[in-house]
């Protein structure tokens, strides 16, 4: 196969596992993150099969005990979040795009992006080595609300749940030297004549996001420490019986919380606008706006954390004050997903397989965040809390995002990441085998929570007034829905593999797109350019009057003639 | 782009080999007891020997059928129901968790089967010769070794936590154990529980009882 | 060998000073949960005044003043760097690592009286709160000192002295740390 | 719609119903016009042979207008929801009502218990009758509760109430409810409280006023009558 941009390395394991290419680590963050949402998936299709069919010898797994049961569904949420999402989202395609995007070599820091890459790999191993120790994995919830988590009479895993904890404090330290490192790139490291309106959406995105979480995690991390402690060394900060107080880690852990949906959140509406303009061949409606509401709800998120808690013990007037702004974060956040359709106006849509799942990333996000809107209001949230109801709801937000809003990165990506172009039927036949048994997944689980069902029980049948027949089917339906979906992943591993060795040679600019990263060789040589391109406008400038091709690259003077310039 | 590869590789099996962790694959004469055990595991340790800070006594060994006995008395409600017992309520949900009579009779196989063993002491200040004279009541039904007698419905207390024989003692007399009407079996310990005359009897006793083994 | 991203500057502050400015900015929030975890206990407490009459204010105000002075050779040391002054960079640098060093055995010598007095990490939240916010700056401060070690090395070489600079930065903010932690912990009684 | 799934058996159930109801209707709407608006750009926009894409920037004013006025009516939707939702949370959670009869409820690895004012009517005296796992009320009475958690959080769920309030160790909340369907309905536990969550199951009986006196006087702990659990003489009956 052509290999053009290793050459300068010598070939070997170390040369590839100690390299500071940008792009090798996006490629290491996202093979990991890849095999991290196996596991996660492994571990929905173990607990899902117990809930559909409660007391069965699942194939591959065995039985399902009560403790398994927390410990799958705990790992799977932070697996998920932690280990999948933001991997993919931000480090991932953050560490690939950012230099070819704004036209430089590489990172500011390519050590300390090495270095934040370590950190986390050491904190996946120390996770995945948690649930092999004596007790099994932690199983508190991915929220591990003390005195639960804190004590190991009531949590049963003495050392599962501080590896757990480790493993997440180390996540968060390898994330924030790496947001160091986007954010300090993208402002000083682009190309000459890039201005503050010509950085591609995405870039935007995931230094929003980085900054996010530089300013949410610091009261986490303190309360990491804090509960770690008590778990390890017999302080007391969140025992009640020595006067400390558990709902302060509610409180800290939500800080961080919800603002780390955004932090997720805003790359994936990134890549949804980047490929969106792409196949519509549009430019992207009112850029700033997109802009302004995404910096808006950023700020909105840090104000509306106790929506978590509202029935948990915090003073009752309060949740007045947090329904006001969480119900106010769904302006942002609508005039988003306004501005989206608005750039379908008047395109010239390609439904390529990217665009196919930027589309539904769109389609299926809205559905997520008007069923957010029942639980931020306090009222209704008092029966919804904790029910199936909410479990429906993030999912239909994080699914799109972590699992949609990746597949069309990687399906956009991919010809420049590997030099080769991905198999179209293939690709289409995965992404209806994904999105059809999703919905299939996750509007029964709405009415289950409209049911009055809550998350995390291991087994309905004690329950036998709520539990019916019907819920049962629900959950039976669920259940095999999932295993579909699970079985069309296949599909998307072999011709993600297959492709790499029998696809169709990508050339630079399969897509005709604008950004700086289609000017360079596929898959880009170490250094990415030969010389480094200079920028005359923004991204979005397709279907431009007067010009003969429908599209205008970013590193095109303005006095050079109209053409396929690449 | 070899060496992606390779790594590539590496990477998909080893997360998958992560994710599956083999369903008993042995030939095991009771994989099922082996298999429900796991949870029992999380508080009574996987040898079964107990864990006080869990309030989980040792179990390895227990007579099979006294087990069987007391996990249908957790299930049905008998035990684990009282508004005091707080070991027994964390006990009562793990039992109704057993789904079948047969799962039932696997778990209690298998614990019976576990090689029983003398938990250390942790009570002090007990004495084993007055307990000697107070255990002339105990050994009409639990035996003069403490071995137990399946006619009479009486355990074996030789493997036993201390403190567990202490917490128990002290809930057929508060009336916390054999107290409810479906419970035939506690409610003929507990006025037994009764000759015991104080606090420091049960002291005594139970340090006799940690003196005893099983004669072969 | 530097990629080429390094040496660009678009926004005209050098890249260095702008990653230690946003690595503050998440220092800054690490210790700000963790005070106002703190400071909320404290109001709930009334109890806590006795024990923390219990700390020892003068070792205390000692290390404040020797944090104080540390900082100010720092700023001696980037002044000396800025004018490629390598021994008086170097020189000052190294006070500051003295500086730093004075901070931290004060900081033992605190520690293991109170710990001999019975007060340790458990005895009560206070004691739990003190411990571990005064001992995430102590790691700070040792974390400080090991990397103006490092970077002294090259100044006397006369290479990197832009990181003179940026070690201060990042003292200066250890500085102001201890500069909330001291009166909440020592003197509010 | 709610009430096909669970009942109502609450005088504040079916406000907390009304709500969800209210808050479908709003969201649904915007809901089904997005959708609508955004399918049907995408068929109408397909790709045609010979048609380019229009040059829209979106930055000029009546093209803003497009995205300003319905971000606009947006806000009018949220205010309205938070007008109602604030309502219904003034009248579960902060105003409660005089109370009739006060019981104590407490969470514990893996059980609800729950004390009952005995025959004189008040908690915390020789007659109160302590449960497990069975929570007894009388219909039309209104009920304030004492909320404890013995070692971890759980969380207080009855879903025919609608009623849901966390149980924080170390705090005692209180709460109110009144009930107004006769019959036995399922508590849960809402909150993950370790690896017996998924069967922190109980009940509670809600019961006419003479049943609930038969029953008060059948478990009076100072009457020498024994201690009988609802479940446990049920499972007797079944075996």
């Amino acid at each position: 196969m052509s290999d053009s941009h290793d050459h300068h390395e010598s070939h070997g394991f170390m040369s590839y596992a100690f390299s500071t290419d940008h792009k090798v680590i996006g490629m290491q963050y996202m093979f990991t993150g890849m095999a991290m949402a196996l596991i996660g998936g492994f571990f929905a299709y173990a607990f899902r099969m117990q809930l559909a069919f409660p007391g069965m010898d699942v194939p591959l797994y065995g039985i399902v005990s009560s403790a398994e049961y927390n410990s799958l569904v705990t790992n799977h949420g932070t697996i998920m979040i932690f280990w999948v999402a933001m991997p993919v989202l931000i480090a991932a395609f953050g560490n690939f795009l950012i230099p070819l995007m704004i036209g430089c070599d590489d990172m500011v820091f390519p050590r300390l992006n090495r270095l934040s890459y370590q950190i986390f790999l050491l904190s996946a191993i120390v996770l995945i080595s948690s649930f092999f120790v004596e007790g099994g994995g932690f199983g508190g919830a991915w929220t591990s609300y003390p005195p639960l988590s804190a004590k190991a009479e009531y949590n049963l895993t003495p050392l599962g749940s501080s590896l757990w904890l480790l493993a997440v404090a180390l996540e968060f330290v390898a994330f924030l030297l790496g947001g160091i490192n986007f954010i300090t790139t993208v402002m000083n490291a682009r190309a000459p004549g890039m201005t503050m309106d010509d950085i591609p959406m995405v870039i935007w995105m995931i230094v929003l996001a980085s900054i996010l979480f530089m300013a949410s995690v610091g009261p986490l991390i303190a309360g990491a420490v804090m509960l770690f402690f008590d778990q390890q060394l017999g302080t007391a900060f969140f025992d009640p019986d020595r006067g400390g107080d558990p709902v302060l880690w509610q409180h800290l852990f939500w800080f961080f919380g919800h603002p780390e949906v955004y932090v997720v959140l805003l790359p994936a509406m990134g890549i949804t606008a980047d490929v969106m303009c792409v196949f519509a061949r549009k430019k992207l409606f009112a850029y700033r706006t997109v802009l302004y509401t995404a910096i808006g709800t950023g700020v909105l998120s840090f104000f509306v954390w106790a929506h978590h808690q509202f029935i948990s013990g915090i003073d009752p007037r309060m949740a007045n004050l947090f329904t006001v702004t969480t119900l106010l974060i769904s302006i942002p956040i609508a005039e988003m997903c306004f501005v989206y359709i608005a750039t379908l106006y008047g395109g010239s849509i390609r439904l390529t397989t990217p665009m196919l799942w930027a589309l539904a990333f769109l389609g299926e996000f809205m559905i997520g965040g008007v069923t957010g809107i029942f639980l931020g209001a306090s009222g209704s949230d008092i029966y919804l809390h904790d029910s199936y109801f909410v479990l429906a709801h993030f999912h239909y937000t994080f699914f799109p995002i972590a699992i949609i809003g990746v597949f069309a990165g990687i399906t956009f990506w991919y010809p420049k990441m590997f030099g080769k172009m991905m198999n179209e039927t293939m690709g289409k036949i995965h992404f209806w085998g994904t999105v059809i048994p999703f919905n299939c997944i996750f509007i029964p689980l709405f009415l289950l929570g409209i049911g009055g069902q809550h998350r995390r029980i291991y087994n309905y049948e004690h329950f036998p007034e709520l539990a019916g027949k019907s819920m049962q089917d629900m959950r039976v339906f669920a259940t095999v829905s999932l295993c579909i979906m699970l079985i069309f992943q296949f599909v998307f591993l072999y011709n993600f593999f297959a492709s790499l060795l029998k696809g169709k040679e990508a050339g630079k600019n399969p897509w005709k797109s604008n950004t700086l990263e289609w000017t360079t060789e596929s898959p880009p040589p170490h250094g990415n350019w030969k010389e480094l391109p200079n920028c005359y406008r923004g991204p979005y400038e397709y279907s431009v009057e007067g010009r003969e091709e429908d599209y205008w690259p970013q590193n095109i003077p303005d006095d050079e003639p109209a053409g396929g310039a690449a | 782009m070899t060496t992606r590869l390779v790594i590539l590789a590496m990477l998909s099996i080893a997360a998958s080999s992560f994710g599956f962790t083999p369903a008993n694959a042995e030939a095991d004469s009771n994989a099922n007891g082996k298999e429900l055990y796991q949870l029992c595991a999380q508080c009574h340790g996987k040898d079964g020997l107990g864990n006080q800070v869990a309030l989980a006594p040792a179990i390895a060994g227990q007579r099979d059928w006294y087990l069987l006995n007391q996990i249908t008395k957790f299930r049905s409600g008998q035990r684990g129901t009282h508004f005091y017992d707080i070991a027994g309520m964390r006990m009562r949900p793990m039992a109704l968790s057993l789904r079948t009579d047969q799962d039932v009779a696997d778990v209690v196989a298998y614990v019976a089967a576990m090689p029983p063993e003398k938990p250390a002491a942790t009570l002090e200040g007990g004495d084993p010769e007055k307990g000697k004279t107070h255990f002339q009541v105990c050994l009409a039904c639990h035996g003069p070794n403490g071995e137990g007698m399946q006619a009479l419905n009486a355990p074996t207390l030789n493997h036993s936590s201390d403190w567990y024989l202490l917490t128990q003692l002290q809930n057929f007399r508060a009336g916390i154990r054999g107290t409810n009407p479906e419970d035939v079996t506690g409610a003929i310990m507990r006025p037994m529980s009764m000759t015991l005359p104080d606090e420091q009897a049960l002291q005594d006793v139970i340090a006799y009882i940690m003196t005893l083994s099983e004669s072969k | 060998m530097r990629p080429i991203a390094t040496t660009r500057s678009a926004t005209g502050i050098p890249t260095g000073r702008l990653a230690v400015w946003w690595l503050i900015a998440s220092e800054i929030v690490l210790f700000g949960g963790l005070l106002s975890a703190y400071i909320m206990y404290r109001l709930s407490h009334d109890a806590w005044t006795a024990q923390a009459a219990q700390t020892n204010m003068w070792l205390g105000a000692t290390n404040t003043f020797v944090l104080l002075t540390s900082s100010l050779t720092a700023v001696l040391a980037h002044k000396a760097a800025d004018n490629n002054d390598t021994d008086g960079a170097f020189k000052y640098l190294w006070f500051t690592i003295l500086g730093a060093l004075i901070f931290v055995s004060i900081k033992a010598f605190e520690w293991t009286t109170e710990i001999q007095h019975g007060y340790t990490l458990t005895s009560s939240t206070f004691w739990s709160f003190y411990y571990c916010a005064a001992g995430l700056h102590a790691l700070h401060v040792i974390a400080g000192a090991t990397i103006m070690a490092i970077v002294s090395m090259d100044v006397r070489k006369g290479k990197e002295m832009q990181r003179v600079e940026l070690c201060g930065l990042y003292w200066h903010f250890v500085d102001l740390v201890w500069i909330f932690l001291f009166p909440l912990l020592y003197i509010a009684k | 719609m709610i009430e096909r799934y669970v009942e109502i058996a609450s005088t504040y159930g079916g406000n907390i119903d009304a709500l969800i109801l209210l808050i479908a209707a709003l969201v649904g709407f915007w809901l089904v016009l997005c959708e609508v608006v955004f399918i049907g750009f995408i068929i109408k926009f397909r790709e045609k042979p010979g048609v380019r894409g229009q040059y829209i920037t979106g930055e000029e004013k009546h093209q803003k207008r497009w995205i300003a006025i319905p971000h606009y009516l947006v806000l009018v939707c949220d205010i309205v929801i938070i007008v109602f939702a604030v309502n219904i949370w003034y009248t579960v959670k902060q105003d409660l009502p005089e109370p009739d009869v006060t019981v104590r409820i407490i969470g514990q690895q893996w059980a609800w218990s729950f004390v009952h004012p005995g025959t004189d009517g008040l908690l915390d005296t020789e007659d109160d009758i302590k449960m497990v796992d069975e929570l007894h009320v009388e219909k039309d009475k209104v009920y304030h509760f004492k909320l404890e958690a013995r070692d971890v959080m759980h969380s207080f769920s009855v879903p025919v109430f609608r009623l849901k309030q966390d149980a924080v160790p170390g705090r005692i909340i209180t709460g109110w409810f009144e009930a107004t369907k006769l019959g036995s309905f399922d508590i849960q536990c809402a909150e993950i409280c370790g690896i017996g969550h998924g069967m922190m199951a109980a009940k509670i009986f809600i019961e006419s006023p003479e049943e609930h006196q038969k029953w008060v006087a059948l478990n009076d702990p100072t009457e020498d009558s024994k201690h009988t659990s609802t479940v446990a003489a049920n499972n007797a009956a079944a075996n």
